[in-house]
């Protein structure tokens, strides 16, 4: 982790969409190592991934467009830091945030939005992100945002090979594109599987190796959110956290009890294992 | 409310009724059509289950993209709770997110946009993100991830299982999601590309917006919801029908088809 | 083919990349029905898809990067339209055609390009399409392009169900982006299969069938260039072409011979079939 | 020129002479390094060759994208003459052509571009476009394709089956690629980030670039080439370095490794 998340490292993204495929053994470990994160990116909705940094105090400024739990309730970190001011958020829709990823790996100084979506008053409260540009093909002045470049990338994929190349076991959300505009790309795996089980993945599946800095093995790493083609969402444990999150003395508690009281392999024998985050595959 | 059709529960002989969450499927379903396509995102049991309704019913030919995993015409077998569980994926076809962020801003491929809020104001706007000023809320709610999108839908299907004064409230604290903005002047003077809102379904009630004000109202009530019942949880003055209709339930073809697509029963939990 | 391609149809984009899975029986009918295209947009590498409409003198302007028949040669109805000035060019390059069409999919107004690609000569000789912006995140003018968004897409895949869902055989190069640009959208496939076949594709190798207008079921309807996953392209006939279309009269020679002597049916039956346009699977 | 080493062809004794191609495959190869990622566009048989021959001998942990098809480390299980074939996709992974576009821009992934042209220049500029002006051509070319992505490449690797004066001009006609410009003062002036052309590999010769000058120069002959016969082939002055070297014909074993890899003698042909 400190190769990875050093302290040049200005903007951190984490993978996952919604309770499913977030990289929650390398956002534990994270927290473990009391690491600040400067600036926090997401996927377009986030959940435990974002709110445990949240939770444990780790994040001067959160740039999203969804922090919560979708059927379960709010995300408890998350208020509490936006409502005490202890977070920074740097509010965005989900357009500025997937074509911003698309102008980051494609190298693009920025990129305009559809005109009608500078309409909600979410360009109002980011001005530094949403700034007017004269559309030179039309007269008008449109909205544009600005590239979205991760310094780092902390990415769930259900199996990588030694060489680094990964492919997802469902969907892929935005993580393939994250990890196309991330300049550093750490990748978390259920398990590492020889190269001729990735060669038979289609294009537009999987992250190349060459874009990858390390995989990190680790089985059930996603509990308690789903892993895609491994095993669907721990909601009890999710709702444990949701319950004990709300409170600040709770919240300790929790991080404690899981997170900072025991390294991730504990965490994998005596938390994940026990739920059933290894064994069973679930969807297609 | 009361429960109104009943259903007997497969293998039990039991009549079950309604709830409802299946109530307003149901009434969601009557509202699409063939060659339709829809789009919805975050918490969307409901909307998931309307449009599987209508194509296994009226509407054989509609199309519906479940955002976040983003299969097309997900089989709902079955039915969940999260619109990014891996089991939609067993669908016709497939997109990924990208393709779905963009085909939102093409502006002309979907008809449809299934969408909720916090917070849902008299005309139709939405608000995920804070209720009170949005630098100091009193609750801050999760964000509004593609709600500015309805900007660009042909119709905005609105619901929402939390029919309160809190919910819908006069003027949103914040706009995530357009509906008809501050009403007919900003409106036009806004000259988007999409149509607006055009439903609304809650427990309690269906309501629609009135062409020349563009202000919410009234279009029918729930079997057993009265009217003063629906004044007194909204916050703002509803225009009334005279005659007012009351919804029809969901029929006993339509309580079937749900029920085969949920059987852990979510649309009940709801 | 009338009920496609319309009076208009101010735009038509042909799939299909260098001598891979062209459209070659929807272009044929073209030229068979001798339907002029006013404006014809190719994929980065166009082959016979583009230079057979030019050869039958039926297009007005070409958007296109590169036409040409890459290890066997240079295009030669391209070559002939364009020295002798029968088309008017509108030359771009890769990028301005991927990110325009990226841009036509997701309702951008514009597109900038990534700053260097400018010193290219290509900007300035197609200055409408190629424009110079102010970056409203750094203090300095780039080049952007416009949104590509054709009225008309004629794209090969593989297999398609009678619902239009769509499937690739191999890679997709820029056709199911252009799918996704495009206002109408006719898919020209191998064979029509049950939807179920359709249902196992992951996502990022399929077109939905909402997008789809209509699907040409054309078995061997890319000879005599290659289909992923069904054929390899016929380099005797691209020879063939290449030797005969070099000429006015031998271009006239190749059309009467192949294309307009002859339905679609016949061509299919008595060049495509014997040539091995069916039956033997390559590739993975 | 004289073709070298030989190697014993599999099964008939006899042995067969290196051809051009495979000489410039194993020449460009020596410059590919672990670590490093390429990737190149149409008629790329030589390129591809010479890094799955890098691969396979010195650096197994270099990496290359085939554009077009976009598989990533294609086994060229065997190779062929197209870059879109679907052959391609027998690799290690695959990307989508939009990625590597996208990629390419990033300007940080890349680190070698295969490049080439109808023309090239004494400042290695490229021009797939159009000989003559561009507006009233003598031949009008295929077209530049990717090629204005060079401006942003760590280095451009060049490379031509076809050195004449027609080629290697002092200036090309029309800029697809970017080289080092109009020389020294133009390429500082125009600040890219990409790292310029480095190596310009023929059947006749390979080639470099002064640091100061920025322009192209001889690195070696290959074997049985003699300097007069470049001179004479070449549209511009050369420089040349005392003592001139001769370009290593390929070993017994890159002979060997590249005609498992191309069975059909695609390199033979070229």
């Amino acid at each position: 982790m400190a190769r990875f998340l050093t302290a040049d490292t200005a903007l951190l993204a984490v993978g996952g969409m919604h309770a499913h495929n977030n990289p929650m053994a390398l956002v534990r470990e994270v927290v473990r190592q009391g690491r600040r994160v400067r600036r926090l990116l997401t996927s377009p909705c986030a959940a435990l991934n974002a709110d445990l940094l949240l939770t444990a105090g780790l994040v001067d400024e959160i740039v999203t467009s969804y922090v919560g739990f979708e059927h379960l309730g709010l995300a408890p970190g998350f208020r509490r830091a936006v409502e005490g001011h202890t977070v920074r958020l740097l509010e965005c829709d989900e357009a500025a945030l997937t074509h911003g990823l698309y102008a980051g790996a494609a190298g693009l100084p920025f990129i305009p939005l559809p005109p009608g979506l500078e309409v909600s008053d979410v360009p109002g409260i980011n001005p530094d992100a949403y700034r007017p540009v004269r559309d030179p093909f039309g007269d008008r002045t449109v909205v544009a945002v600005p590239p979205l470049r991760p310094d780092l990338a902390f990415v769930h994929a259900l199996e990588a090979d030694a060489a680094g190349n990964a492919v997802f076991g469902g969907a892929a959300f935005t993580d393939r594109l994250m990890a196309l505009a991330a300049r550093r790309v750490v990748v978390q795996v259920e398990r590492v599987v020889p190269g001729e089980r990735i060669a038979v993945h289609p294009a537009g599946t999987t992250i190349p190796g060459f874009l990858v800095q390390a995989v990190v093995e680790a089985p059930g790493g996603c509990h308690p959110t789903a892993s895609h083609g491994a095993y669907a969402a721990d909601e009890d444990h999710l709702r444990e956290y949701l319950a004990l999150a709300r409170e600040p003395e709770g919240a300790a508690t929790y991080l404690r009890r899981y997170v900072t009281g025991g390294s991730e392999d504990q965490y994998r024998r005596t938390v994940a294992a026990p739920a059933g985050a290894f064994g069973a595959e679930v969807g297609r | 409310m009361t429960a109104g059709a009943t259903v007997t529960a497969p293998g039990s002989g039991e009549p079950r009724p309604w709830t409802p969450g299946e109530l307003m499927a149901a009434e969601l379903s009557r509202h699409l059509h063939d060659g339709e396509v829809a789009v919805m995102g975050t918490a969307a049991a409901v909307p998931q289950a309307a449009c599987r309704l209508a194509q296994l019913t009226h509407a054989p030919d509609f199309w519906y993209v479940a955002g976040g995993t983003c299969g097309v015409n997900p089989h709902l077998a079955p039915l969940g709770s999260s619109c990014c569980d891996v089991g939609l994926l067993r669908a016709d076809t497939a997109l990924t997110l990208p393709d779905v962020v963009m085909l939102e801003g093409r502006g002309d491929v979907f008809d449809i946009f299934f969408a909720g809020g916090l917070q849902i104001d008299a005309y139709g706007n939405c608000n995920l993100a804070a209720v009170g000023p949005w630098q100091q809320p009193t609750l801050r709610g999760p964000g509004g991830v593609g709600l500015p999108f309805l900007a660009r839908v042909r119709r905005v299907l609105l619901y929402t299982m939390s029919h309160t004064p809190r919910t819908f409230v006069e003027r949103v604290d914040f706009r995530s999601g357009p509906g008809f903005l501050g009403g007919p002047a900003e409106w036009a003077a806004a000259a988007l590309t999409g149509g607006g809102p055009q439903l609304v379904v809650t427990p309690l009630c269906t309501m629609a917006f009135d062409p020349v004000s563009l202000r919410m109202g009234l279009r029918s009530l729930h079997p057993g919801v009265d009217l003063d019942q629906v004044r007194h949880r909204t916050g703002f003055e509803l225009w009334v029908p005279d005659p007012l209709p009351v919804t029809p339930p969901p029929s006993a073809e339509e309580l079937t088809v749900l029920r085969q697509l949920d059987p852990r029963g979510i649309l009940g939990g709801l």
